[in-house]
């Protein structure tokens, strides 16, 4: 199991927003964590990613405890991730996005990078060849020099999501990779997705467009916190639970 | 969308070099056309501030709007002086021993305040840079608190052999070329880092402090570097002041001298390396120019501060750079970039 | 690229420029060019802005008479005001412009201590004569290190011994007292003088309480006063501002006691910032410009005083002062020289000032005779009025 | 005697916070609603002050009515100032800190040419002193304690329960929902502003006649009520109270134990630490 979470249990002041989530997440895996609004999902994931510190419970990656690691340090384990409403540096241009979310590899050292030496400019050279490659596989190049706040929404989510592969994860969490996106928009960033996919790393991702369906080989289903199902997505849907819980109320699908 | 690109040029930053260099140059020859001490004088303070101020952007390039800064200074010129005076230590020595204490100092305090973020780390520095000046009071003793402290050894003569004998005490030809060099060295330095792998960094966080937590940027340790650093040069700033000056009075350090610090910045233009040495000359030279305007020349500086924020919205440099950037839009319209 | 570059170079230039902007100001002759560094804005301005005025009065006054007397002939005077801006700083900028932009060999004012002091690391290289008003017994600020300072006012020492001494007579039942002083860095300082003053006296000290310089209100530091049970009290160096709300806190908190200021603050101020009904059995250095007691020299000034800003008080005078003793000295000297004036100055046995005849003391209190030293006026308000006391005939050694 | 001067302090400490409270009430107001951080606060604290001081010395008017008119007067300099200068540049922070410095530089300035610098206080409001026991409590200092209480407590309840007020809260809270909501934020920002001034100008007349009247009085005062607010927690006007309590206690006690600068230095120190271990404040909700 390349992600594990055992009991993980999250209290805001009195109530629960996660209370003991067992899930797994197996190597190129893609699962769906999928959930009505303030299910948790999102606090699911700022527990993954360290932004927030879970009450009970424990995280494995890759078999080693991760639930009191700082966000950069988990970061830096290999766990990419995009925001829901944050999503980029707005005054760094598109390039400018992913070339300074290069920070794990290659490393930099203070005075290497102050004195400018022949090592740091090969690093330099190094992460424009990868960020155009990041760039090229979700088809940014052609606004490569505009500033991030002023993309189109759409581009913003897989600017996003291109920024996180920068970390070169080997899990990649996505927050409503497709949410609030037009149609065709839609396509695009699945066949991004699939990409993505395609070079084996594993992807958690949280949406409730049932559009995502299509990309997931299994779907985690949680309501008020806890998993109510887990399973291919066929099985999940005749769970009655999923059922009143979220397809009772979904409208998306 | 077009007209909002960046365009990077690879010979900007010679370029940039040469112009500085210009200037630089223009500088040398101000000694050559007047000997009088008191331009000099100006131009010197001139020279320390642009230091200051310039090492305050870039702490403000993290995001965290320092309103301590002028009590670092202060930190740099009294511990330095301390070491000359009562130890009688070269002042070569204890001047970058002054800016490492304040280095250390600053990391010290800099800890603590990434607990707080925005307008609360600005108020909480202020308090700080105020706790500071209260300390040297505490400490009159040796600081010898507001009335201040004098007998501070002056920079030690240069007697390379070989080199023409230069002595510091009495003229201020010396100290205006020491100064000249000392702050085109510490803005070189401040470009680089600016420009290097760190600058990015602390304009990552400054713009998205978790995005940039995401992608591996370890904001805490980085928003310390700022700060320490920021504090670094500014305490060589000031000990440079304290051996030019010879006098220190913690008066000097307090809350309306690490606000006007941050008036440089602002003015001149937070946006730009620039800014804060055009806002510094200005903001500096102006007020001397206007002296025999007396109880009506803060007038001037306040004008100035307004006539900025209203004409000038990125500040005075910004202003060139809105200029800069209609030319490379004009050029650059056939740029592609719309949706595909 | 072009913006910048234009831009920079542009900003190069016109640093050189502004710099350049003013030349020089042309040495008129036979004009003696005396500066005059105050504070007209900033921290100090509260007193020396009228300092400054009053300084004016002084340059009118000897160019009425047709200048000083040098070598037969007569040569007016011109007084060049510049603001220290209330910082250190300042105070340096203003000297370094007095001294090597105007060239000026003679300065006078200057209140503030620490302002005394930064402008005093630049006007002393440059021998340039200083009349210091105040000054708060710091070796550093005036002693054998500032061979060019006189002081025509010792307002704190010499001010305190005098109190002390009026304080005795008018008194006799006072047994201790406690000195407020500002915490600047004077205290160790003032505290050593004064506490030998009270005991030259016979009076135990029973405190001495410090201030922060950011104090806004007094109260906690008159509760802890009172806590020491004096009989008395001193307000040692402060200004109007500080001296008039404590001495208003001190009878708000009902002390019956003598309470007393131990430097030049107009006591008019004073009963305005108290309050007439706070302000009894308090006394201070100043003058009560109304009383016939006055010196024929001060009715002159106080007349001028009136017809110029239509209003008089201690602070023109103030301003005033060194003026006359200025005159006195350089037709002594009969030259222009600082330096010459400086050992004619030292030589001098005896002085006239404004408060009447004058004696030059202070090489024992501040190893240097630079100390003019005159009667000192004393002032008292009871039950709200402003009535004039005496003159008080002290000496510095 | 010790006991005299420990009651004596206690009630000094309520003095204090009192004269803290109302000098930075305004100032909170404009924080906490507008998010505007008003250096200016400090000018405009003197210049009310200096109005009433011509009204009750140069016009020889009732002293009450005029730290009215100062406060009305001043009021409408703060609607001149949101028109002019805030309302450009609500979003922008950096513009909004260079105006009000540049404001405080340009008004000091202005009563330094007027005027003049000369130290001066209003006469009493409350002349005389009212004994407790030992305690000494003098007319100004009841006074201010009794309107900076009200006042604390109308701009509680104004903001609480009016509906100009809960529409403030609204601002306060989120600008483009309040505004989405129909909320004339315009006129919400104005009236806030204007009121802000005016708290200004009755703190300064108040202080004027408690403490003393000078160009520079504001300068100290701004720090404490920049430590309050902050201490209080953006987005609190309760705060302010206990925000006013802890300073008032601090600097009201410390001077007993240890004098001069060192009362500074700890008085910030503890603030600093209160503010690391709870860095949005008393009652700041998450920033």
């Amino acid at each position: 199991m390349l992600l594990e979470t055992k009991a993980l249990t999250k209290h805001f002041g009195g109530l629960a927003a996660v209370s003991l989530l067992d899930m797994s997440v197996g190597e190129g895996e893609v699962v769906g964590l999928i959930g009505p609004n303030g299910a948790g999902k999102t606090t699911i994931l700022n527990l993954i990613t360290g932004f927030l510190r879970p009450s009970h419970g424990h995280i494995f990656f890759q078999e080693k405890e991760i639930s009191h690691k700082k966000p950069h340090t988990i970061a830096r384990l290999g766990i990419g991730r995009t925001f829901q409403l944050a999503y980029l540096f707005p005054d760094f241009t598109v390039f400018e996005n992913i070339a300074a979310s290069f920070h794990v590899h290659p490393r930099y050292g203070f005075w290497e990078a102050l004195l400018n030496t022949a090592s740091c400019q090969e690093k330099e050279r190094y992460i424009e060849e990868q960020a155009m490659e990041i760039l090229h596989l979700v088809g940014l190049e052609p606004v490569r020099d505009v500033l991030g706040k002023n993309l189109p929404h759409g581009y913003q989510k897989l600017l996003s999501m291109a920024r996180a592969l920068a970390v070169k994860p080997k899990l990649l969490l996505l927050d409503e990779p497709i949410g609030g996106m037009s149609p065709q928009e839609i396509v695009f960033a699945m066949s991004v997705i699939e990409k993505i996919r395609a070079q084996g790393i594993t992807i958690l991702l949280v949406e409730h467009n049932m559009k995502i369906r299509s990309l997931c080989d299994r779907m985690v289903v949680i309501n008020f916190g806890t998993k109510i199902a887990d399973g291919p997505m066929d099985e999940v849907r005749q769970n009655q639970d999923v059922i009143n819980a979220y397809f009772g109320r979904d409208d998306a699908a | 969308m077009t007209g909002e690109r960046r365009i990077k040029t690879k010979r900007g930053g010679r370029k940039k070099l040469f112009i500085s260099l210009g200037i630089v140059v223009l500088l040398c020859l101000v000694p050559l056309s007047t000997t009088s001490p008191y331009y000099l004088h100006t131009l010197i303070i001139t020279f320390i501030y642009v230091m200051a101020a310039a090492s305050l952007r870039t702490i403000l390039l993290s995001g965290q709007i320092s309103i301590a800064h002028a009590a670092f200074m202060g930190v740099g010129a009294y511990a330095s002086a301390i070491l000359a005076k009562e130890l009688g230590w070269t002042p070569w020595l204890t001047m970058p021993l002054g800016g490492l204490f304040s280095l250390v100092f600053g990391a010290v305090i800099g800890y603590p305040l990434t607990r707080v973020r925005a307008i609360y780390f600005s108020m909480v520095s202020l308090f700080v840079g105020l706790a500071i000046v209260a300390l040297l009071g505490v400490l009159q003793g040796i600081t010898g608190g507001d009335i201040g402290m004098i007998d501070i050894p002056p920079l030690s003569a240069i007697a390379v052999p070989g080199l023409p004998h230069i002595d510091f005490d009495g003229s201020k030809i010396p100290y205006y070329y020491f100064f000249l060099i000392l702050s085109f060295l510490i803005l070189l330095v401040l470009y680089r880092i600016e420009h290097s792998r760190i600058g990015t960094s602390w304009k990552a966080i400054a713009q998205a402090h978790m995005v940039a937590s995401a992608v591996g940027i370890n904001e805490s340790g980085m928003r310390i570097l700022a700060f320490s650093v920021g504090c670094f040069f500014a305490g060589l700033a000031g000990a440079g002041y304290a051996h030019y000056n010879m006098v220190l009075t913690r008066s000097s350090f307090g809350f309306l001298s690490s606000i006007n610090l941050l008036i440089y910045v602002l003015v001149g233009g937070s946006g730009s390396f620039a800014g804060p040495i055009i806002g510094t000359a200005v903001l500096v030279i102006v007020p001397e120019i206007v002296r025999s305007l007396q109880t009506f020349a803060p007038f001037v500086f306040g004008g100035i501060m307004l006539f900025v924020v209203f004409f000038m919205r990125q500040g005075i440099a910004g202003l060139f750079e809105q200029l800069q950037s209609k030319l490379t839009r004009s050029k650059k319209r056939e740029m592609p970039g719309r949706a595909p | 690229m072009k913006g910048k570059g234009l831009f920079l170079m542009l900003c190069g230039l016109c640093l050189i420029f502004l710099a350049f902007g003013r030349s020089a100001v042309v040495a008129e002759e036979n004009v003696l060019k005396i500066g005059g560094l105050y504070c007209l804005t900033g921290f100090g301005s509260g007193a020396e802005a009228y300092v400054a005025q009053g300084s004016k009065l002084g340059e009118e006054w000897i160019n009425e008479n047709g200048g000083v007397t040098i070598k037969g002939k007569k040569v007016p005077v011109k007084l060049i005001i510049e603001d220290m801006k209330g910082t250190a700083d300042g105070a340096v900028a203003a000297a370094t412009k007095l001294a090597y932009d105007h060239k000026v060999k003679f300065v006078i004012g200057t209140v503030v201590p620490f302002m005394v002091q930064a402008s005093g690391t630049v006007l002393e290289p440059a021998k340039v004569l200083r009349i210091l008003l105040y000054n708060c017994a710091m070796p550093n600020e005036y002693g054998p290190k500032t061979p060019y300072a006189f002081l025509c006012q010792d307002a704190t020492v010499e001010g305190m011994r005098a109190s002390l001494q009026y304080l005795k007579e008018r008194y006799p039942q006072v047994k201790t007292v406690t000195y407020i002083i500002p915490d600047d860095g004077s205290v160790p300082y003032l505290q050593k003088l004064f506490t030998a003053r009270a005991s030259e006296m016979g009076l135990k000290v029973a405190g001495v309480a410090k201030w922060a310089m950011t104090t806004e209100d007094y109260t906690p530091i008159i509760t802890q006063v009172l806590a020491t049970k004096p009989d008395s009290i001193a307000f040692a160096n402060g200004w109007p501002q500080a001296t008039g709300s404590m001495l208003r806190i001190t009878r708000e908190m009902g002390f019956k006691g003598p309470v007393f200021g131990g430097n030049y603050d107009d006591a008019y101020q004073i009963r305005e910032i108290a309050g007439k009904e706070n302000s009894t059995d308090f006394f201070i250095h100043n003058l009560d410009l109304d009383s016939p007691d006055m010196t024929p020299m001060i009715k002159e000034v106080t007349k001028r005083a009136k017809a110029k800003y239509g209003k008089t008080n201690g602070m023109y005078m103030m301003g005033f002062f060194p003026w006359y003793e200025l005159k006195q000295v350089l037709e002594a000297a009969n030259s222009t020289d600082p330096t010459v004036v400086k050992n004619t100055w030292e030589k001098m046995k005896t002085i006239d000032t404004l408060y009447g005849p004058g004696k030059m003391g202070g090489l024992k209190t501040y190893g240097i005779n630079h100390t003019v030293c005159h009667p000192c006026p004393i002032v008292s308000l009871t039950n709200g009025e402003v009535k004039w006391v005496k003159w008080v005939d002290v000496y510095s050694p | 005697m010790i006991s005299e001067a420990a009651v004596q302090t206690v009630a000094n400490v309520f003095m204090l916070s009192a004269i803290y409270i109302l000098v930075a009430l305004g100032f909170a107001l404009l924080m906490n609603v507008l998010g505007i951080l008003n250096f200016a606060h400090a000018a405009i604290y003197m210049a009310g002050g200096y109005i009433c001081y011509e009204l009750i010395v140069g016009a020889g008017m009732n002293p009450w009515v005029s730290l009215l008119i100062s406060a009305v007067a001043i009021g409408a300099l703060g609607l001149l100032i949101e028109r002019v200068l805030f309302r450009p540049f609500l979003k922008d922070m950096n513009s909004i800190v260079v105006i009000t410095l540049a404001l405080i530089i340009i008004l000091e300035a202005t009563v330094n040419v007027t005027v003049g610098s000369y130290i001066r206080r209003i006469p009493s409001f409350v002349p005389g002193v009212f004994r407790v026991g030992t305690v000494s409590l003098s007319g100004d200092r009841l006074a201010t304690f009794v309107i900076g209480s009200c006042l604390l407590a109308a701009a509680i309840l104004f903001i609480r329960k009016t509906k100009t007020g809960t529409q403030m809260l609204a601002v306060s809270q989120d600008f483009d929902a309040a505004a989405l909501q129909g909320i004339n934020t315009r006129r919400i920002f104005a009236l806030t502003t204007a009121i802000g001034c005016a708290l200004a100008a009755v703190a300064g007349s108040l202080m004027g006649a408690v403490l003393s009247l000078s160009p520079l009085m504001g300068d100290y005062m701004l720090v404490k009520a920049i430590e309050i607010v902050i201490l209080a927690g953006i987005g609190s006007i309760g705060g302010v109270l206990i925000g006013g309590l802890i300073l008032g206690l601090l600097d009201a006690s410390l001077p007993l134990f240890i004098g001069g600068s060192a009362t500074d230095l700890i008085g910030l120190s503890i603030v600093i630490i209160l503010l690391l271990f709870r860095p949005q404040g008393l009652f700041g909700h998450e920033a």
